[in-house]
Formats: C-alpha cells, structure tokens, sequence
C-alpha cells in the first residue's frame, strides 16, 4: 500500500493543523534494487575525465581551425595564427576545443531544452501530472530508458523519473558553460572531456525527450514492419488545403492532427512535414506525410505548395518569414526559441487569430500547443478557397528564360555556394535550350540561399531552379517506413551472438542532416550497399528521409528493399534526431542482455565494453547542426566511431589515431592478466570522409574491433576488401594489420591473401600448413578479454 | 605593409591575420620542390581529366603522390603502376602530417612541403588550417585551381580559366 | 506542530510497510503569505517579452559586428557583410544579436554554475543539508533576496529555498542556449529578449551565489563601517610563506584560511588574491590580503611572488601553467570547470600529494575544498624553507639592459597590444637610461602578454615592464575596504525619499574588470568625483581593488576619504562580482521599501519603476568578460543605464536612445491618463564613452528620469552642467532637454540659464515671473505617474 | 582578382572579406569630400598636436566636425568659436548616423560620407563596422594614422611615420 501526498498541505485524520515539511524529495526504495548501483551515477564534469583522457590518447584530436582568431572577450581579438596565446592566455589547440564544446553546449541545449519543453507539453496537452505517465514501452521492452539507466543509475518508471533525470542534465549544462569562460580552461584535452560530458548529456536528453513523446502519445513502441509514409516535394495534395509544419518539436502538430481527426478533416486537409517534426507527427498520425529534409526547406517553401505554415524549433529558415511574406504564406511561431518577433496571440481566441491571419498579416506566435490545431487547419482552410486545384513553378516561362539570359557568368554565386556549384554554366546551358545541368544541380543544392545574397541581376535562383526541377519536384514521390521508436529486448537477444560471431559485421547508423556533398543519393547508396551485406543499418532524421527518395531498377526503395527489424540485412527508421538515443541504446543494451554487463550508473565500463567488442559506426554524411557535433560527440564517448562528410570537417576537431604510435594502442588482457598491443581496432573516433566512394570503404573498416573472433574478422575483413575493391578500384593499404591469424582471413582468397602478406609485407607464412609463423600485430586466441581501463583490469567488470 | 590579397574561392573563408601569399608562376614553384627534401604531393577527387593529365606527369617523374578521396581510381584507371602513387584518407593523412614523428608513407620521415591540388575546396581549406597552424615543420603550397587562404602560398582562382591554370602547373613541370 | 521527513522510508507508527511516495516537493504554505503572488513566477523566454520589446524599442539595439561572419554550422562560413543572409537564413543583425545572447549565456551560467557549486561545496564544507542552513542577513534585512523575489516568487527561509530558483535558473540558460542553436529566431529582437532574459537569470544566480556564502560562512551582512584591507602587488609579506589564490569561487580558499587559523600559522603564512576568490575570502578571513585585479594577474605571477599558487575559477589565465612551469611555482586546481590537463588526486592522501608538488611536479588537481588548505600551506611553508626573504626583479639589470637594446622597435608587440602601446619607443627610451616611460607604461598595460607572443627578439616584455616598474610594483600598497555584502533595509529607509528627491543625485554603481583604456586611475576618479558631489557610490570587483591603490594629496584612498554606508557621499564595497547582485537588490529594495510596491513575482512593474523614477547608473569601465556582458545586461532589464569603457564596444551591441525619435519617448501617465513625451530620460541603457572626461558628464546625465521633482531635478541638472564644465570645458549640448519648468534650473544659474534657453533655444520667458512659457519638451508636474506599460497603465500598480 | 591588403593596426582585426581599400594620396578623399552632399568629419581624442593643427584647419575650412570623447576640450583650448564643431558621444552619433531618417547636427538631414581620425582605434573601427554593415546610405573614410579594416577605404598604417601621415592630411587640405 502506498500512498501519495500532493502539493499542497498533507493533514492526516487525526492531526489537523500538522504540516509535513518535505527536505527532499524521497528516492523510491525499490529503485535501489533494480541492479547494484554503478560506480558514477549522474557523473560531474570530473567523474570519467579519465576515460576521456583515454580516449583522447588514442584518439589525439585533430584541430582544423576554422578561423584563427578569437574575438569572445573585449581584449581581443586575438590572433591565435600558429597556435598563439591570445590575451587571456588560450592558445589556438584550447580555444578550438573551447569552440567545439561552445557548439556540443548549443547542440546538447537543444535536445535536453526540447526535452523539458516536451515534459512541460505533456502535462499541459495530456492534463496529467507527470509521475501520473508511466514509461512502458511494451512487453517486449525491459530495459526501457538504457542511457538514463547507465547514466543517471534512475530506472524510469513514469515521466517524473525523467525529469529528475533532466534536472541533472540541465545542471550538468550549465556547469560546462561555465567552463568556457574566459580564463577558465587552458588544455584543449580538458575542453574535450568537457565536449564528451556534453555528448554523453545530449544523449541522456535525447532519450528522455523520445521516451517521453513515445509514452505520452502513444507512438510506436519499437514494433517492426512499420507502414510506408510517403515522402517528397510532390506528395502534399494541392486540392486539399495544405497545412505544413517545419521543426523538431511535434507538440503542435500533434494538435493539428487531432483537430483533423476530430473534425473529420482528413479529406479536406494534408499535413507535411520538414524536418523531424515530420517524423514525429507521422508516428502519430499515419496519414502525414514528409515533404523532406531540411535541404529541401527553403524549396518547399519557395515553391509556394503550404497554404499555412507552422514552425516549432531547431532547423527552421532564420528567414521564413522573408520568403513567406512574399508569397503571402502566414507563418505560426508555436515556440518560444523561434518567435521570429511576430506579435505573441497566445493568449487571444482562435477565431481572433484566424482573422488575423487572413487579414494578410505576416504571421502569429501562439505558444499553446492546444490553440494551434484549430487556427493552423482552419488558416489553410480558407486559403485554400482562394487558389485553384493545382501548382505551377512560381517563375513564368518567360521569366524563367529572361532570368537565365540575365545571368552574366560572373561567378559570384558559385563563390557564395558552400556547394562550389557552377551555377553560371547552368544557367548560360539554359539559355541554349538545356535545362539539364539546372536540374541536375537542384539535387546537389542544398538550397540555402547565398547565392540570391550576391547576385549583382537579382536573379531568384532558387526560383530558377526550381522550375528548371519541376517535373522532378512534383513527382518526387518516394517512401520511407515509419518511425519505430526503440530497438527491442528480443531483438539484441537475436543479434547479440551474430554481431560477436560476426555473422552480422556490424552495425551501421546512418543519421543526420542533409548537407550532403553531392547529392541526396548518396543516402540510399550507403543504406543499399551495408543492408545488402547483412550489416544492421539504422537510421533517422533528415537521411532517413532522404533515403526514401531513391529507386532501384525495380523501383523499390531501400525501405521496401529490406525489413525493418534490428537485424543484419535490414534497413530500420527509428525516428527523428531524438530518436538516435535508441541506437546507443541498442549498444548499451548489447552489453546488458547479451554480455550481462551491470549497466546501472556503470557508463566507462559499458563504454569500454562498446569500444573494444561493439563493431558499430555512425554515418553523418551530411552533417551540418550544433546537435550533429554533440551527437557525434556523445557516440564518441560510448566508444564508438563517427564517419562525416567532407563538410564536416568544418566542425574544426576530428578524433583520429595514429596506427603507428605503439603506446597508443596498448589495451590490457584480462585473461592473460598483460598489457597487449592490437591492431588499430578502430582507427579513428571521428574521421570525414570526402567521397562517398572513400566513406563506405572506411565505415567498413571502422567495424572491426580487437575482441573480433577470427570468424567475425573474416567477414568484417572480406567486406573492408570488397568495398574498397568496389570503390576505390584497389587493395587497401592496410588490411593487413587487421590479420592476426591465419582464420581471420577470408577462407575463398586465403591462399592469394597468405602470398601478399609473405611478398608485399614481409611476413613469415609456413605454407604446407597454411599458416601464419610471423607478422602480425598481434596473435588471436579465442580468449581474448580486452579493457583499456585501468581500474577494470584490476578490479574486473560488473557482471550481472 | 601591404600585399596582395586574393578573394578565396569559398567568398567568407577569411581566417585571420595570415593568408596565402599569392603565386602568379609555377616556377618558384618548382625551385620549391627542388629544394625540399621531403615534398609531398597531395591529389583529391576534384580534377578535370586535363588536370589529372599534368598529375600523371608529376607521379612520372618520380614525385610522391598520395590520392585521396576517389582520386586514387584515377590512376587505378589510368593504370599506373609506379610505388609512388599512394592511397590515404586525407582526414588521417593530415593528422599524421602534424606529427613531425611520422615516419611518412615509406618510413623515411615526415614531409617539409606538401603540394595539394584536387581536393574538395573545403575540406581541403581545412586540412591546410590545420598545417597552417600545428605544423610548423611543413610548408603547404595550393598548386589548385582556387586560392586557398590557409596555404602558405597559393595559386589565385583559376577555375574559370583552366588554360592559365594548366599552363602554371606546366611550368612547374618543365622545371622539374 | 510540524514534522519533517527526511530522505528515505519514512513509517508511520501502525502503518508498517506503508511508503509514501512523494510527487513533487510541497511548497509550503506559509511562503503564500508573506506577499500576494505577482504576475510572473518564474518567467519563461515569452513571459517578458513585452517588457522587452519595450525597451527595444526606445533603446535600439546597435550593432556594431566584431566579425562579419558566422562560422556556427558547417553549411558556412558565411559571409554576412552589409547585413546579408548565410545559409540559415540569419542576416548580419540577428547573428550579431545571437552572438551577443552566447555570450550573455556564458556569462549568466558562469553565475549560476557558480552557484550551485557553492551548494554544494557548503553541504560537503558544513556537513549540513541545505534545509539545514538559514537565510538570515541579521536584524536590519527583511529584504533577504530581493532578486530571488522579484524573480521566482519565493522568499528563501534556508538554503534549499535558493536551490529551487537555481533550479529554475538553469533550466531557463538551456532553453535560450537551445534557442542559439542554428534555425531558432530570425529577428535580432527575439535574441536581445533572449538576451535580457538571461542577464536577468545572471542577477538572480548571483545573489543566490552571494546569498548562500554570506549565510554559510558567516561572511558581513551588510553591516558598514568596515575594516581595511591592504590591496597592491607590494602587500604580500615575503619573509612568509606566501599563497595566492586566484579565482571567483572561494571554498579552497576560505579552507586555506581555516588551516592557517587551526594551526596558528597566521605570522608563518600570508595568504594573498587576486580577482573575485581575493574579496570573499577577506570577507571571511581578515588577515588576507588582496593582491590585485585581473589586470595584474601576470604582472603577479611573473614578478614570482607566491610560493604557491590555488586556482579555482573564472578569470585565471589560460597559459598559468605556461609561466609557473618556468617560474617552478606548483599550481593546485580547485574547480573541474579549470582543471588544465593536470592529474586528479581529490582521492589521494594530502601527504603524498604535498610530496609530488614539492618534486618539482607542475600541478595537481584536487576537487575537495577540504584537502585544499593543507596541500596548500604545507608547500607553501617547504618552499619558503627553500628561498630567501625578500624578492627582487626576475630580470637581472643586465639581462634588463641586454633586452631593450635587442629591441628594434618594429612595432609587432604594438599592433598586438590592446591597448596599442608604443613598446618600442620606451625600449628605446630605457636603452637610453629613461625608464620611465616603460614604468609608466606598466599600469596602462593590461598584462595580456600578446606582445611576448610576437616579439621576433623573444623579449619578455612583462618581465622588463615588472624590472622597470619594481619600486612601485613592490611599494603598490593601497586600501579597500573589507565587502559588506548587501544594503540593508534601514539604508534603503534613510535614501529612499533623497534619492527621489534628488538631495542624493544617484546612485552609482563602479563594478566590472580591468580592461581599463588608460590604467587603474580611473577607479579612483569616477569615485572620488561622485561620492564628491553626494551620489551613492557602490563598488565590485575588480574595480573596487583598483580604487585602492590611488592616493589623494593627503595619501588617503577614496575608501578612506568616504564612509561605506549606502548612502549619498559614500563609497561602499559590496563584495565580488556576485555581490552586484546586491546593487539590482537595493534599487528593487526602493520600489519596495519606499514605494511599497510588490516585488512578489512582479518584475515587469518593478523595472518599470526603476527605469522611471531610480536615477542609477552602472559604470563597467574595464569590462571584458562575457559575465560583464550578461551582468551589464541584467541591469538594463531592470531598467538602469550602464557606462561602459571604449573597449566595451566590442561587446557588439549596445542600447542607445534617439533623442529626437518622439515615438520612442512616449510614457503613459497614470495621474492624468494621458501619453506623455517625455525628455530623453535615460537616454541610453547601455553605451561605450571614450575618455573617461567624456565619461563622468555622461553618467551624471543618465541619472535624470522623467519623475524627478524639480528639487531633484534642478541638482541632477546642476552637476551634468558642472561636470561637463569641468572635463569638456563646456556647456552640454542637451541641457535644455531635461528642462521642464523654471524650477528644475539651479537656483544659482537660473537667470543666466533662462537666457542662454531664450537666445539658443528659441523658449519663450517671462522675463517678470522668470518663467518659462514656452519651450520644454513637456511641463512639469509634481504629480506626474509615469509607466511605460500599458497594462500597468490600465490596471494599475501593485502596491502593498 | 587581387586587391592591396594592409595589416589592420590592431593585428587581429580581420572583419572578414569585406577590408578598406588603401588610400596611398590625399586628393581622391578632397575629391570625395567636394563631390560629397553631407560631408562629416569625426574627430577623437588619439591625436598628436600637429594632427590637431590640420583639424583645425578641416574645421576653418567650413568642414562640419564632431569631436568625440575628450577631443572637444582641444577645440575649447584652441578658442575655437565656429559652429561647425559640435560635440558628440561617439556611440551615440554612430546609432543617430544608422538611421537615414535622422536630421543631422544641423537639422538639414543624414551624412553621406564620414571621415574619421583620432578616434580610439578600437572603438573607432566598432564604429565602422556599424557604419559599413547597417548604413548602406554612408560611405566612411579613415583618414587616421592606422589602418582600419572596417572603413571603405583608409590610409596605412603611418603611425611610426607622422610626417609622410601630416603629409596626406595636408594634400586633402590643399585641395578643398
């Protein structure tokens, strides 16, 4: 029996006037016994400072300034030029690592600050307290909220759990903005501990915000076989009133779903999305649609397709409203990070607001969630009256051909494109009648505007393009399975054996954003080319979206290609950014069912587990946000590696190894009770690639992992051969070292394999019996049972 | 003092006090090459076929070349066979590079010039910030057809001359 | 009757096995009572944004970018000159407004970070839960937290109190750093409410910060009449042995002191400090001694004063290790937010760790504030052991004589200087046996340490300005007064009706760093020429060390000169940079002490009152830091102008007025139920002057505001006129402005001035009556009511 | 295409791609003050006696001058009576100068080019950069002794060379 006390005064029957004063709130007794309690729960910035260092060891980072001065405090600025101290004292190496934590600190804000919004939103939307929603993710789900578990030692048990949880997420945040101060931090090898305290609470706030809105709204609970949702510039139903909601914080568009729902609308009104709150809104409401990614947003709303728009946070054009105004589309501000200075109606009656809109006004901030449906629906209801059935480019022919002769080649564009994109030949090769290049490069653009900024003709090249494009725009009609939510318990209890054994030879995340070097294909060529391999691939966000927009020959996408489950040869959407919490989820989870691992307040230990026995890799090929570092970041920390465009090297630090350097690859044998040195397993933490020709290649080989049985190692080492065979039209240089023994090579090519490695590498092979006497790294045994961390070599790990 | 100054081929990639000097001729070029001990050659992926001609000749005549990117199937296609062609992720490339322990791509040591054409503009500006700034012990030249700020020294934006562009790496050729 | 439940089961005598599970602490009940709760507990982004935009408007945001483009994500770098559009979306003016709220961000969790550490810190220090742990300031402040009031709605009885608005703070710093994120606002004024918000939340952490040591370890209350403490690079006793700790957090300190006092070590150990750690800890310690500001930090370190030196956070130079490793001075980190890549010992026995700092090891960190004070002192008193008594410079006369002849004035160290200082000219001058230019020089020099950064002769130019300067370094022995930390009531009941009055012109508020553009002298010339003329003069910081150090003709320091009473014709030292918060709090005091206005919850009303009737001006003359930006900030909120130093500008923004806009001056009179337009009155809230003779007449007509009596209006009037007589050597321009009415004239001008407003003015006066008949922007009226908001306007003031 | 680049006085000051073009003659700035409607000429406290010698010739001239900071005192010492030169809070003006609406010192409207000298060179160069990104209606000289970066076009650096600085000042003078 228990009973609960709510706010309020407490007056129990027989004592009248008796006030209980609350010092803390209680910590439930059972929770202690879920699992022994770890040995870092809700760790400071200090607490595994030594993992980190170890980490940053191995993996030295590598700075890539992106300026090379300093100008945060009224001394400056600074010119830091070859590693310089500036005037507070920081040199070049510690002010880009303060940088890079200054953008883990926004991207980690982000999440956990969308995170608390949605806690605050479930209350309001559900009017339920939040330890009155409980975390229950199904039956098939035990370990419900894995990285709070590992993190903060709090199992969940309803939303209110959560949000102690945030609480330390949030303290945690601003103890590490503090940090970068200046005159705080001088050793760029602090700043980056402090930037994977960061990773590792942005995922904490990831997971939380996902578990929360999964819970409270009833999204799929990591079921498989999920329904198709259609996604592309051409899926929105221009004769029905278009309602099109841009963000990451789905609140308000589960509003204007459930005002389509309850007023039987659904024929009357489309809802698309951009960006993740597309992904949300969909586990919600099937019957959304996504329109795309974010490198379709400024195209979308340039084509003129929504009747209304309504923005939530993260992602959204700084300049929505420059473009909307023109067109005459009315923007809906529904949160208080991005009011874009549009009058605050929250407070006024929906009918007042619609009016409003109508009247031709700009736009409106309404910050209630329940007020948005209404006004949003009701908006594009009337718009829609006032215009046909149909679309058509917003450049008339005649304009178009006027714009594409006014171009003068002079080349500012092309200097303004992050893309280098050779807009002035597309646009002279338009002039001649050939408009392919123009709609060749729609793709390639990323459509953020620069070039209208300089062009000297004032052309809208956006426009231009878009009309070029439009029979592609219109028609562009893919699909992509909807979310799914987490990675279930059975499932890692399926693929825990295989991922080891190598069966499966590894696990490939593909997330991010659409910054893509070149293109959106390449979304689905590295999904199709791992899934047909029987990796696991997952993926969320903008490439999960982008994914769906490409057709094999048989006009099937990589959705319809491959199941969804978390298995080898699939192909599983797990959700919006949010939703990559799952897929350090899934790798926690590895550890707890498969290797019973305590996974309680335990994070170096799982993080060692996960970087020596995990053959897992992130893929963010276009990465481009603040929250892309802090969740490249916070992978990192768990241990596993992070492969990214070329654009991201802007990011300014990678993680790379120096395979040569001995001492930096010393790991210790629990078994053999010694210090052993392995194979560059895996070489980098953080590494860009930059083709996606030199990226699969390297996702491959960022797989293995010094706990590979000699089984697992062929595979992994086949796949490595083969891609870069595929790819790069070559052997790679350093497969070798990733042969220990003579079984880790793969059995159809040992023989021409063994002859390589005796001519071209020098190594001793005994050939009657086929055999390995001298050469490698390393030799295998069976055995082998590595750790990088002092203290679990001597003390041993937390097994369950 | 002033001196000249070359608008880089990314408009807003102005990273400091300290931006390439601008090179108007191959030959200086090449006395640099003559004189380093250690020159490197740098290729990435972004190459039109008569640029990737003038590589071929550079990897002719003994240079060590390392492809980067997709660059490497170039040669793969072109079916060049010398050893001083090499493959790296140019990420990893660079890091190495800052080590002046590195015992480079054949266990001779670290390089003292590195030569970079082809790569993709922006990462490639980034690799040559990192130089820049954490090798003292390198010079980097971008024989590219951009300027790039971060080099020590730079070629000015030729791309859209590529005569005059092939023509200054010709000249570094003929010298060499 | 009332009984508490602590952490735990808690069971009820026949009710085994019940647990009462708790759903959220209970307010209590009480805290209901002590005023009727105001509009806005614990305000979101949105909730003031009214009050914001307001303020916006009259006070335009000026920008003046630092860089002209944004490197945040990589679709950049973008360039965004002449306000153009990146790749978002952002144009030049929002970016600029972004930058400005991550640095407010930086600044406010600096604050509030600071806070919670000291929670914590006092939980582990007192061996007491924060319930434990009484809010009470002594007999004379009912007021305790004026702020946490204002702000959060809750008056604090204990310490846990404090920790529930802290928790609020941090989760609003996430929310605005979450909205700095790429795609949030697209309006420069979303980012300046933004802004504004935290600097408000930066008050609030500051207080609590304050508040909590205050309480904790018994530091002043407020009580005047201090003791002096000795302030300079000369007053550290070197036949001692000799700490210096540096910083903003004092806990390790404040443990040193303990040690020092537990084992009678005061005539064996002196303990020195520099920045914030050197108030606080004299506010606890009489004994200690306060070294210098931030300004001299290197000068210090360098000059190798300190056997030791402790670091906690905030402000320590970034490159500390850099010179103490040369200087063979071992560094103890206290603080995790500044760890310099030094080894963790916290867990270590304090023996051993003495050992490996006194084998030569450069430093250590240690965690615990409780093992500070004996590492500390204990090497301090072995290397005392090791040397001589006295110092002498680092640089011998030759290696003094061989440095300024190596010099070759190319001028490099002067165009890194920030203050451009000639260097060469007074190397050369010295090669020729003139050293007072370089002596002199010293105090103007920052000691940034650029120019050693770039000096092709490899000169260290701090250690030749130290050797030139060494009489006075060594002979720099001024006085402060020891911090009395917050006003109390009883003041607030004496200035009150003075200050509206105008007996007491102003109060004026000298606080901020040392990023001085002409040397410290400043300090004591803004001060001395203000609490001259019977203004209310309250010091902080840095700023109230460096007033110390300057002498009248009769060798007294202002602190000597003026009592340190609140009151007109005083100089009070309030404490460290978290103290300011007591300045916000004596002017919130006013509204509610003298106005008997509700502070309950009810900010927009209070800045409101503030910015109308409380003629207050802050002075960050030196200010650098991001904290001085979000300090500066907060007090714009609320209402009052701030006067920053030229180097102030690179803060990038500031609020400047335009006199001549008459839709930006219009305030509603509740008195009459009429708009208003009103004199520029303040013209600014936040504004760079150049000089400090341009300074000191600025600041005294900030103090004007529109409800100033005739009597008060006539002596603000009067010392404008006067000083701008005495620095600029003329009449201002804008006098007339501020005139409304004969009265407001100085009775001793008043004819003079009534001719100077008919001939250059073009007024109308009644020569008979002496009296103006026509001219002034508006009549005045004694009962004149003045809001600037509407709702107030309407509904009327909350007065209790 | 390659354009004269000087260090700005304060190294770092590197505003981005956007940088004054050097000013080596004093005629071309007399000719843009003559052909200029509202001429304004902003004068601060970093002056040397001989520099105040050529303001005050600026100011007998009939130039419109504002002295900013304590720069006024050196017009009030010099007994200078003109009305031509007021006194403003450099910030201040600055935010009035935005604003195309503003009516000028005289009430007769905003300024289309602004000189500036003596300023604070840091606060100074603030200034232009407010100028040069949100007054696309003024053009801004720097006629100091630095470079400032953020003017549209600017002397060098002459602060070691007073004489070759006086110089330039003095071909502007003879021409107006």
């Amino acid at each position: 029996m228990a009973f609960e006390l709510k706010e309020g005064i407490f007056v129990l029957d027989e004592l009248k006037n008796v006030s209980i004063k609350i010092g803390k709130v209680v910590e439930e007794e059972e929770e202690k016994e879920w699992a022994p309690m770890g040995p870092t729960p809700m760790p400071g910035i200090a607490t595994l400072r030594d993992w980190d260092f170890l980490l940053l060891k191995r993996y030295k980072p590598f700075y890539a300034p992106y300026c090379d001065m300093c100008c945060l405090c009224t001394m400056g600025k600074c010119d830091l030029t070859g590693n310089k101290r500036g005037a507070c004292g920081i040199d070049l190496a510690a002010q880009t690592g303060r940088i890079v934590t200054i953008a883990c600190a926004m991207g980690t804000a982000c999440h956990t600050g969308h995170a608390r919004h949605m806690l605050h939103d479930i209350e309001h939307m559900l009017g339920k307290k939040l330890d009155e929603i409980p975390v229950d993710l199904g039956p098939e789900i035990a370990e419900v909220a894995p990285l709070t578990e590992l993190i903060t030692g709090i199992k969940p048990k309803t939303l209110a759990d959560l949000e102690r949880a945030l609480r330390y997420a949030e303290e945690q945040i601003v103890q590490v903005m503090d940090s970068v101060h200046t005159g705080q931090e001088g050793s760029y090898l602090d700043y980056e501990s402090k930037a994977l305290h960061l990773g590792m609470i942005d995922a904490l706030g990831k997971e939380i915000a996902d578990i929360a809105q999964i819970c409270a709204f009833g999204f799929p609970k990591g079921e498989s076989n999920q329904p198709y949702i259609e996604v592309g510039m051409g899926v929105l139903d221009r004769s029905k009133a278009v309602v099109l909601v841009i963000g990451h914080h789905a609140p308000p568009a589960i509003d204007i779903a459930d005002y389509i729902d309850e007023n039987n609308l659904g024929d009357e009104v489309d809802l698309g999305g951009i960006c993740c709150t597309a992904h949300d809104v969909t586990r919600y409401y099937q019957k959304a649609k996504i329109v795309g990614s974010l490198g379709r947003q400024l195209k979308a709303i340039r084509a003129g397709i929504a009747d209304v728009i309504v923005i939530d946070e993260q992602c959204i054009r700084a300049d929505i409203l420059y473009h909307t105004k023109k067109l005459g589309i009315p923007v809906i501000c529904t949160n208080e990070k991005a009011m874009h200075a549009l009058p605050d109606m929250t407070k006024a009656d929906p009918k007042d607001i619609i009016k409003y809109l109508l009247d031709g006004n700009p736009g409106v901030v309404i910050l209630d969630p329940l007020k948005v449906g209404e006004v949003a629906v009701e908006v594009a209801r009337a718009r829609r009256k006032m215009r046909g059935d149909g679309i058509s480019p917003v450049l008339s022919d005649e304009e178009f051909a006027n714009y594409v002769k006014s171009c003068t080649q002079c080349g500012n564009c092309t200097i303004a494109c992050p893309q280098g994109i050779r807009i002035g030949d597309a646009m002279e090769a338009a002039e001649n009648g050939d408009k392919s290049k123009l709609e060749h490069e729609w793709d390639i653009c990323i459509a953020c505007g620069r070039c209208e900024q300089v062009c000297p003709k004032n052309i809208p090249i956006i426009d231009v393009l878009n009309y070029a494009a439009w029979d592609r725009l219109i028609n562009e009609k893919g699909k992509v399975r909807r979310s799914r939510g987490p990675v279930r318990d059975s499932e890692i209890r399926n693929v825990g054996a295989p991922i080891v054994l190598g069966t499966i030879p590894g696990i490939i995340a593909i997330v991010g954003c659409s910054n893509y070097p070149n293109g959106t294909k390449d979304a689905y060529t590295i999904m199709d080319e791992f899934a047909s391999r029987n990796y696991i691939v997952v993926t969320t966000g903008c490439m999960a979206m982008d994914a769906g927009l490409y057709k094999d020959e048989d006009g099937l996408t990589v959705y319809e290609k491959y199941n969804d489950d978390f298995d080898g040869g699939c192909v599983a959407n797990l959700g919006s950014c949010v939703a990559n919490a799952h897929i350090h989820g899934a790798a926690i989870k590895v550890a707890r069912i498969f290797a019973k691992r305590n996974i309680r307040a335990n994070f170096e230990e799982i993080a060692d587990y996960i970087l020596n026995r995990l053959g897992a890799c992130g893929v963010a090929w276009g990465a481009y946000s603040q929250k892309a570092a802090s969740i490249a970041t916070g992978v990192n920390r768990l241990g596993i590696p992070v492969v990214v465009g070329p654009h991201g090297s802007k990011y300014r630090r990678a993680f790379l190894g120096r395979p040569y350097n001995d001492e930096d690859w010393m790991v210790y044998d629990v078994r053999t009770g010694k210090q052993v040195r392995i194979e560059p397993a895996p070489q980098d933490l953080l590494v860009a690639a930059e083709t996606v020709e030199e990226a699969i290649p390297l996702i491959a080989k960022l797989c293995f992992r010094p706990n590979d049985t000699d089984r697992g190692r062929s595979i992994k080492l086949t796949h490595y051969i083969d891609l870069s065979m595929k790819y790069l039209g070559r052997m790679p240089d350093d497969w070798h070292l990733y042969v220990r023994t003579e079984s880790d090579l793969p059995l159809a090519k040992r023989e021409e394999l063994l002859k390589i490695l005796e001519e071209e590498h020098g190594w001793k092979i005994d050939w009657d019996k086929k055999k390995i006497v001298e050469g490698p790294v390393r030799p295998y045994y069976a055995g082998f049972n590595p750790t990088i961390v002092e203290r679990l070599f001597k003390e041993g790990f937390m097994t369950l | 003092m002033a001196k000249a100054f070359e608008q880089p081929f990314d408009a807003a990639n102005i990273p400091g006090p300290k931006m390439a000097t601008l090179l108007e001729k191959g030959k200086p070029v090449a006395n640099m090459i003559k004189r380093a001990k250690r020159p490197l050659l740098i290729v990435g992926p972004d190459m039109t076929d008569a640029m990737f001609e003038r590589v071929l000749r550079f990897a002719e005549k003994g240079m060590t070349i390392v492809a980067t990117g997709s660059a490497i199937t170039r040669f793969v296609e072109a079916g060049y066979k010398g050893n001083n062609v090499k493959y790296a992720v140019l990420h990893e490339l660079t890091q190495f590079l800052l080590d002046p322990e590195w015992k480079g791509l054949d266990g001779n040591g670290n390089y003292d010039l590195v030569l970079m054409l082809g790569t993709i503009y922006y990462h490639g500006s980034q690799m040559l910030a990192a130089i820049k700034n954490f090798a003292p012990h390198i010079r980097a030249l971008a024989i590219d057809r951009y300027y790039h700020p971060n080099a020590a020294m730079s070629f000015g934006n030729l791309w859209k001359k590529e005569e005059d562009y092939l023509k200054l790496l010709d000249e570094i050729l003929n010298e060499l």
